[in-house]
């Protein structure tokens, strides 16, 4: 979707502003809120692309007006209703009606292998040939579904090189909407400044931006 | 005009606890307690693996990884060509490994190339080596302005490139994580790994920032 | 400036919601802020884009989190510091310092004529020859000033044809900036729906959007 | 959570005004008072112009002059032509000129094309002929949504076009400001201009839906 979390290129939002020595939470809300992502996640009742699908929902005015651990709450609440596990009347009364069917959580003792667990978004490279490889010039199609994608606004209908072919990983797109797990070969592609921004872009300045091959036709 | 509705106040933490002198707890601090309460009792998760997985990403996982990580590419060139080649299977020689951090790609800085890593999207960050992002790192000035002007981005943290540097952008718009091998400071000669992990800031491995050499 | 004003092609906003009966204002303060922009606005220190310039600067949060005659107002605050009516002290504290010179109020009796005036934009279509002719196929330029423009983000660097000439007006960049009214023809270029959003849009939508001809390049 | 700072309250308008049983004023209302009172002060408005200005935009200027060009436009084929060929002059004929109306381009409906207006980067509005623009028409969703999903947008406003009639948005990105001639609607034969009209909504001239048929 073309929602307000896609903000490359954006002007207007001042400078960053980093804090000094900063600690890894600010809050002790922030804590909680992050591990109850994590060990709710961990349940296996969505995937990775469905929490970032859940918290591009968020009307833009309060994305903006919120702070990272803020969004995360709202994807999870958002998820927990979509998904089942907890119903929208214990959501808006926050008490239980029922303890969960048939899930378990996850144990203190779970917690390493759940973390150290190499499973992730990466299948067999044998699973697609690659139709591209390092050297060909691309361009991404111009894309705006109302979907989850992953192609930023600011690099559709763009021309770039690719950089190098990462292998076979499952595409988002279609994993957001049905879990379906789509293998799709995922390219670095660099893209020269101007050709993303034009005359104001530097001269030696390049984006590598990370794209799935349905993002990708060749380029003359 | 311009204050939001959600307080993002630097008050310190021990106003976030409850407690007879405490200040009142905000709607969010509210709204998290009580969805956890929510989910013990339901029986969705157990409030000791909240404790361990913060535990975990606030005092065990963080920049000092990923420290040891670029020390040990300095020192050793073998292993620094195989970060290069293979960045996941050598950064998990370190024992790290796992969430966030499952598909790596080292990317190193030299004298005419400075590379920068950013999400535009979400706040991709490669856990396992760096910890969990700053502040800034998930803000909307920096994730917006970053891949349209790196170099004023980079000139607010301090760095000022030279016109014949070639500044890469890295949008982590997919899942590889990536890790910046920033350039070996002068006046490092010698120097043991662990001496060497203690000068690599995780601003450097980001790529928003230089290891600057050692004071005298 | 790609500022969050520029919001045409967005996800996520949600339905359109009219009200019935709706008033032309909701609140006394609105008509205010309506009135006291047209009253300093007369007083001729700035230029309509000048105006808009202003309103984009809101930051991003804030704008959406606000209603119109707050977007408003916050422009005018703006610029009356900005153009020097206003100091930033009397600003803050809402207090007079001394009254202001060389400007007089725009009086009752001077506001028909004000809002029957018919100076505006347009300038003689003499002053430069157009470079397109209706019919002619175009590509916008793909720029991202930092500066004010009416090229939405959405229509850049997509091909279109000139649907007509509307003549020569200020072109609003160089008029954001500095004030001077350089003539540039502006043409409502008509672009067909999967030219700008893909394969996503309707086939048989159109959208025109007026561009100034330095926005334009012929396409082949 | 989603709690805005400022209050979008749809109070009674005499909430806003001072008085011992009123509401408190808001941030913005005092904010506004006490700017009006500076610029007084400093003698760069005038209230009374003030009071003009809102007054003629309130109650003088407003759609019932749009609804007159279009029933014009309805009944006199001399003037649909000269309307069409030069808005601005034909628009004139009838007195109506002025801000943001300066130059005008009047697109006609047909049953084949459907024309709709937008501003997607402010608010952009044909003020002599049709006053001062709706809410919904200055926010974000329909700034953001009728350029890319025209026809879910109309359906929303209960106009559902079949797959042959071809949509034209116009994004008022420069000075012209657009108006709608919308079809006339069957079962107004031999009515009066003024009969005619009364049929014409803002909505209409805005593209945003059809004149109705008079009810029997």
């Amino acid at each position: 979707m073309n929602g307000i979390h896609d903000l490359g290129g954006m002007h207007g939002f001042g400078p960053v502003d980093p804090e000094p020595n900063e600690p890894v939470f600010h809050h002790e809300w922030e804590r909680r809120a992050f591990a109850l992502n994590l060990a709710t996640g961990f349940l296996g009742r969505w995937n990775i692309d469905m929490g970032r699908y859940a918290r591009e929902h968020m009307p833009p005015a309060e994305y903006l007006a919120t702070t990272y651990y803020e969004h995360w709450l709202y994807g999870l609440e958002r998820l927990l209703v979509e998904k089942g596990l907890v119903t929208a009347n214990e959501l808006a009364t926050m008490r239980q009606n029922g303890r969960a069917q048939g899930l378990r959580a996850i144990a203190v003792e779970d917690v390493p292998m759940m973390l150290r667990n190499r499973r992730a978004a990466r299948m067999g490279d044998r699973l697609a040939p690659p139709r591209f490889k390092a050297g060909d010039r691309v361009r991404t199609k111009n894309l705006h579904p109302t979907g989850h994608t992953r192609l930023p606004r600011y690099a559709r209908d763009k021309i770039g090189v690719v950089d190098r072919d990462h292998g076979v990983f499952i595409l988002p797109d279609e994993h957001a909407k049905s879990g379906t797990k789509v293998p799709a070969h995922c390219y670095a592609v660099r893209f020269e400044g101007p050709e993303l921004w034009g005359p104001h872009a530097g001269p030696r300045d390049a984006v590598y931006v990370d794209c799935f091959e349905p993002y990708l036709e060749p380029a003359p | 005009m311009s204050e939001h509705h959600h307080d993002h106040d630097h008050d310190h933490e021990h106003d976030d606890r409850p407690g007879p002198h405490g200040a009142p707890l905000s709607d969010v601090q509210l709204r998290v307690r009580a969805l956890e309460s929510l989910l013990v009792d339901k029986g969705l998760v157990d409030p000791k693996a909240l404790d361990t997985l913060i535990d975990t990403y606030e005092t065990k996982v963080g920049p000092r990884n990923g420290a040891r990580v670029v020390a040990k590419a300095w020192l050793d060139p073998a292993f620094k060509q195989r970060l290069l080649a293979d960045s996941t299977a050598a950064i998990a020689e370190l024992g790290y490994i796992g969430r966030q951090g499952e598909d790596m790609v080292v990317l190193e800085n030299t004298p005419k190339v400075h590379n920068v890593v950013v999400c535009t999207l979400c706040s991709c960050y490669p856990w396992p080596v760096l910890g969990l992002p700053p502040v800034w790192y998930k803000s909307g000035p920096y994730r917006a302005r970053t891949v349209i002007d790196p170099r004023g981005v980079l000139r607010e943290f301090g760095v000022d490139l030279a016109d014949d540097v070639e500044v890469r952008v890295w949008d982590s718009t997919a899942e590889l994580r990536y890790l910046v091998l920033p350039e070996r400071p002068v006046g490092t000669e010698g120097m043991t790994e662990e001496q060497l992990a203690d000068f690599v800031t995780r601003d450097s491995m980001i790529g928003v920032a230089r290891v600057n050499p050692p004071r005298r």
